[in-house]
């Protein structure tokens, strides 16, 4: 799937949101040794989704390792590797099973610059493709942002088109922080414009999507294509939709998001895991504290029922959807 | 002697126990004195049945294959290969003993009677588990690594317990034994030790049966360890063995040894079955990336369902006659299967799994309940 | 500290939180063979806060378990034992040492019910000392509720009081779901009175531990008595402040609490842990959609910081405080 | 020979390394034959040393104890007892190779000559971590138990690779080393297990030291296992050895060939010193609850202080001079303790926590120190 680029990006290119990571992390590699990429199968095959296909004949197996299998092996030797001076990219091949390695992310990862007084930096980034709609079996849809925003010291980010891929991920792993860096898999292989030239803006700010004037969807990675879906399907209704695209869950750009919810006074917050304490409702509780005087009906969440992910044949059922996310606009009109 | 010596380097250890060639003559390893008596005198009708596992199985799972490119199903985990070490392995045991299977132990399914569309519904993203456990002495197909492994352990804890005091006799005719499946790549997971541990501190009869078939989709078994893994249960204080996993009489033989071993009281046994993924890892992968033909090739000649056609032809003079029935009986199979599977309507609806995520009532569920129920209504009538 | 007791008990007693644990766990032994404890250092030593004293001598050490030191093998063998017919009760020894069994309860115990149609039940409880203001080294005072209460399948309840505690932990056991038993561990020394007569209402049910009219203090567990203590103090400022006591965050009892708050119109909920994604947020969101039009002004979060849990010496400025409570409170009136 | 049978039966294992008898004199056990040179060779300064950091730990270990009595400190985790093993251990480092310890690794700090008030700063709650790590090439104690061993083996993949292509000789000068300390009870948790595989896979220059103090809290060490750890090493493909860990010099000449294995790039090995937890686990635990004032005293007997005393006497004619100036030494360190730590102020106030938390900013945090500087403020005003 991906092509393998052999100099760092300059100029604009249609690539898949995958080619754009792909590119990502070959940039960061070719650009700094210090770079090093382990996890399970993303050597010689490139990755169960091929994102990093070619970078291991490219940047040599040393660089680009395959892992024994085991989660908590592998965020915990990366720190160890930030401590002799490297700068780890991770992956853990689908969200459900980062779990194994939740101490390490959790207890070790994100509190060590605070526990060594800031002596060291533990610039590691964990790539965690997420989220659900592809039809796969048990744990391969998961969407478990809410487990690590609640976690100080961890930067959770994510991004929804190729050109955000690009940058988020050169970003991610730039940081000086640990990065857990949500990848929306679904979109791996849906193209768009990336522009190789560094933007000015930051990159895990929350940007708006599509303008709008009757109500705010905010949606993050693979809910801003459904939240702008239901924006156009809700001109027919009438509603003219403004859409945020959230990247930085933490740092979460509260000001832009209560900025614009003031000026529209309606909000609904969309995401894929269930919303009973979901990230959605530290936006919702953020817009009750900064946006309380402008709303005109309490903001509603849209999102995964409370259960597990389903099987994939009821997972339609379950993931937001235009019509509801229709429904809840309309129930802010009701107000 | 069976040995294999891959391109990429792994042979079968000089400790594993292997009894047929890998065209069915009895070749005894240095290794398999203890058992060659034991293995040799398996029956014809077990060898049989362990044939049938393995080529209904096999044909179920080529269809398996066909059916995930048809749009069937989601996804399908080839056993091929692994015929013979599962069908060893799950004949070793009685109908009260559990199985806590990954997600490729297909022959043992078929070997505790389970019919292949409620394993099928799990592949078709149905259901998250095909069977009702209890019904077939199997826990569903586990999809993270390890993690049905402490599971094994505390079962057998349980029981453990349950049979503190039991004579001898009560054992052998009542006591029960958990194996936990597990492969190459999940050894590395720190559950597979915690397990270990566990099992050996509460002399739990367990079974941890390792399925090496020198992948982890495609990383290769050197990658997680240098040594074969069977060496790891003398850290923990009990037996561990190497078998031909690809040799059925070898593997039926060490199971045997290791379930009686636990069902006696004696505690944990590893057994570690050195077989072949021949295909590949799931219908996602492409094994083309990452090992070439002459691997796979070789490999090929080593087919478990060729040993022991070959074993039963030789030793008990089995003809084409059985043959032919198995292979009618394994087509059969497989139409009844397609019949069953192509456009399957969904096994249970969304709206019924609000009332599964609990077995107490949850307030918050029950009103998500009633609301689908409402969404659901207007959805229909809009 | 614990007294041993011998038989199931009745009646009322004068007992610390601990003791009230300790009766509780010995009379689910004594009233169901199926009950079994295992644990790090739960046997012969009676727990690092001896809540399980004299259970191993009276119930033997097959029914009180000295688990090896595996967190995840604890939980995971839990499952296990659950399927053997067994209901198990798994002390983990620190709310800081549960994240090595994350996967298997998130991912494992908490779905498995779901996962099995039903065909089986998990009855399985983890008791979790949690909290801070114990003067402790680092990971033994932090309150992890907001990583689980996310999860369904699983139930999360706690208490903040000896009767409660006694009541709680024996529902906790009798329930055929998981639980995670938040017990409050600043409050094992802390002495009240236990009615052993089978409660009328629902042990995981929010309640009010003092009435008022001018606003809703919320808090759970070790909070419940910082939230106490400053309604007492805000008499002072004039202000009448009704307590919530929050025993099960899930389920959670969302219409008594937007019953109460819709009566007084004011809202402040107090807990240990960071505000950011925190369970606040849930309570603060459900009250965003359930109390909207009652509300006279957002309801104020008082929590942790973003930082992970400070040393010792530092705790006292990080947890809420009387007067960062009331602080919220006069916040909430500038509306 | 050191031998020592327990009330709860333990006994040093048969292949454990011990060079010294319980009362100083050289008394091999049949394991040492291939470490008896090398660690009668130890020369008296290198024993005279481990005598020192044993010495005056222990009674800084005894403030600590004190310290904690007296609402000083709000934990102490007393090393009595395991002296010889952190002493024989640290001193066979050089001082660029990492140690990533536990909580018990006083002799170690203090080897790595880092100041007794940075150790108790973290025992006194006033920090996290005691000491900048890079300044003494040693990770601040680890709560969580295991977790610093995949750092540990992180970092040594990471000097692996550094290392890459390095001639012997730059290896023997230049070459780095990371220790990973660990005890009997953490040896259960599953990143023990991932950290072994991972510095198999990557031939990581780590030594894996556990000291096996037959406790964890009150769990004695047969419920974690019925076979001893170094035994484990083997199932992971490199070598293990059980060493006496309360023989100082039998404990530095097993360390020694350790380290200078890994450093010359031979991989990871693994060395279970076997020693004994003479006091409570830590100054809140009550030992009575758990085990025999007859174990205990009978493991004071082997006590490695005494032990390492007498070698000196005996062997290298060291005389009471020498001994009155440790003690008094050690004495000198114990007020000068004190003067730093009773009543010592924070060394970092809460508002300074807040730019610790990340290294970039974080808009969160900012908007939260400055409502905590308007809070403390306003607190201070009224
Ligand atoms: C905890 C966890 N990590 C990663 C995966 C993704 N995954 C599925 S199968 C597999 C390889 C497993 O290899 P092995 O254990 O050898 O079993 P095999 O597939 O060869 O039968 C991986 C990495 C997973 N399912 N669970
Ligand atoms: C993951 C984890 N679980 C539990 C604890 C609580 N705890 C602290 S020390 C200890 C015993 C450790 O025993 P061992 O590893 O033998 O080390 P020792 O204290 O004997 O030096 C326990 C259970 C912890 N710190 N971390
Ligand atoms: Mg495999
Ligand atoms: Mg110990």
């Amino acid at each position: 799937m991906t092509t393998v680029f052999d100099e760092v990006a300059t100029g604009t290119k249609k690539l898949t949101v995958g080619q754009a990571v792909n590119r990502a992390l070959g940039d960061a590699l070719a650009t700094d040794e210090r770079v090093l990429l382990q996890g399970e199968d993303i050597g010689a095959l490139g990755g169960v989704y091929r994102v990093t296909e070619g970078l291991a004949a490219r940047f040599g197996s040393d660089r680009v390792v395959d892992a024994p299998l085991g989660e908590s092996g592998i965020v915990g030797t990366s720190i160890g590797l930030a401590q002799a001076g490297f700068v780890p990219v991770a992956e853990i091949q689908f969200d459900g099973f980062v779990y194994p390695a939740f101490d390490q992310i959790v207890s070790q990862l994100a509190k060590m610059h605070s526990r060594f007084q800031g002596s060291q930096q533990f610039p590691v980034t964990i790539r965690l493709p997420y989220g659900g709609g592809i039809g796969s079996v048990e744990h391969h849809s998961e969407s478990p942002e809410a487990y690590f925003a609640h976690t100080a010291g961890l930067k959770v980010v994510t991004y929804s088109n190729a050109h955000d891929a690009y940058w988020v991920t050169r970003a991610a792993i730039d940081s000086a922080d640990p990065v857990l860096l949500l990848e929306p898999k679904k979109h791996y292989f849906v193209r768009g414009e990336v522009d190789f030239d560094v933007p000015t803006d930051n990159p895990f700010a929350t940007v708006e999507a599509r303008p709008g004037t009757d109500g705010t969807l905010l949606a993050w990675g693979p809910q801003v294509s459904t939240a702008l879906a239901a924006a156009e399907a809700g001109v027919e209704d009438g509603y003219d939709l403004q859409v945020l695209d959230i990247r930085g869950l933490s740092p979460l750009d509260m000001t832009t998001i209560a900025d614009a919810v003031k000026t529209t006074g309606r909000a609904v917050i969309i995401h894929e895991s269930s919303t009973f304490a979901g990230f959605g409702a530290e936006i919702s509780a953020g817009l009750m504290e900064q946006a309380f005087l402008s709303l005109e009906a309490p903001v509603q969440r849209v999102g995964g029922y409370h259960m597990p992910y389903p099987p994939s044949r009821l997972e339609q059922d379950y993931l937001p959807s235009v019509d509801r996310i229709l429904d809840a606009v309309d129930e802010t009109f009701t107000y | 002697m069976s040995t294999i010596s891959s391109p990429t380097g792994h042979q079968l250890p000089e400790e594993a126990i292997g009894v047929l060639s890998a065209d069915g003559f009895i070749d005894p390893t240095e290794s398999a004195k203890a058992f060659v008596d034991d293995a040799t005198a398996i029956d014809h009708e077990r060898v049989a049945e362990m044939y049938r596992l393995m080529a209904n199985t096999r044909r179920i799972d080529e269809e398996g294959v066909n059916l995930q490119r048809q749009g069937q199903l989601v996804l399908w985990t080839p056993s091929l290969g692994q015929e013979a070490a599962q069908a060893g392995a799950v004949t070793a045991l009685q109908d009260r003993d559990w199985i806590f299977p990954t997600y490729r132990e297909h022959v043992m399914a078929r070997g505790r009677g389970i019919p292949d569309e409620k394993v099928f519904d799990f592949f078709r993203g149905a259901v998250h588990a095909g069977w009702k456990p209890s019904d077939y002495n199997m826990q569903p197909y586990t999809v993270v690594l390890a993690a049905q492994v402490p599971h094994a352990v505390g079962y057998g804890w349980g029981i453990a317990q349950q049979q503190r005091g039991w004579t001898d006799a009560r054992r052998a005719e009542e006591g029960r034994v958990a194996v936990a499946c597990f492969g190459d790549g999940a050894s590395t997971e720190g559950d597979i030790h915690e397990a270990m541990v566990f099992a050996a501190s509460f002399d739990t009869p367990v079974v941890f049966f390792i399925q090496n078939n020198y992948w982890a989709i495609s990383t290769p078994f050197e990658v997680q360890s240098k040594v074969p893994l069977f060496k790891r249960a003398k850290g923990y204080g009990f037996e561990g063995f190497a078998v031909d996993g690809n040799d059925p009489i070898a593997t039926a033989a060490v199971m045997d040894h290791a379930v009686d071993h636990a069902r006696r009281g004696g505690g944990p046994v590893l057994v570690e079955a050195h077989t072949y993924r021949m295909g590949a890892h799931t219908t996602a992968d492409d094994p083309t990336k990452y090992r070439t033909s002459e691997e796979e090739s070789q490999y090929a000649q080593s087919d478990p369902m060729v040993r022991t056609e070959q074993y039963l032809r030789r030793r008990f003079d089995y003809t084409d006659a059985f043959f032919d029935e198995i292979a009618a009986e394994s087509e059969q199979l497989a139409v009844n299967l397609r019949e069953k599977i192509v456009d399957a309507p969904d096994t249970i609806s969304l709206r019924e799994k609000f009332d599964l995520v609990y077995a107490e009532e949850h307030p918050l569920v029950d009103a998500q309940a009633v609301a689908f129920d409402r969404w659901m209504e207007d959805e229909d009538a809009s």
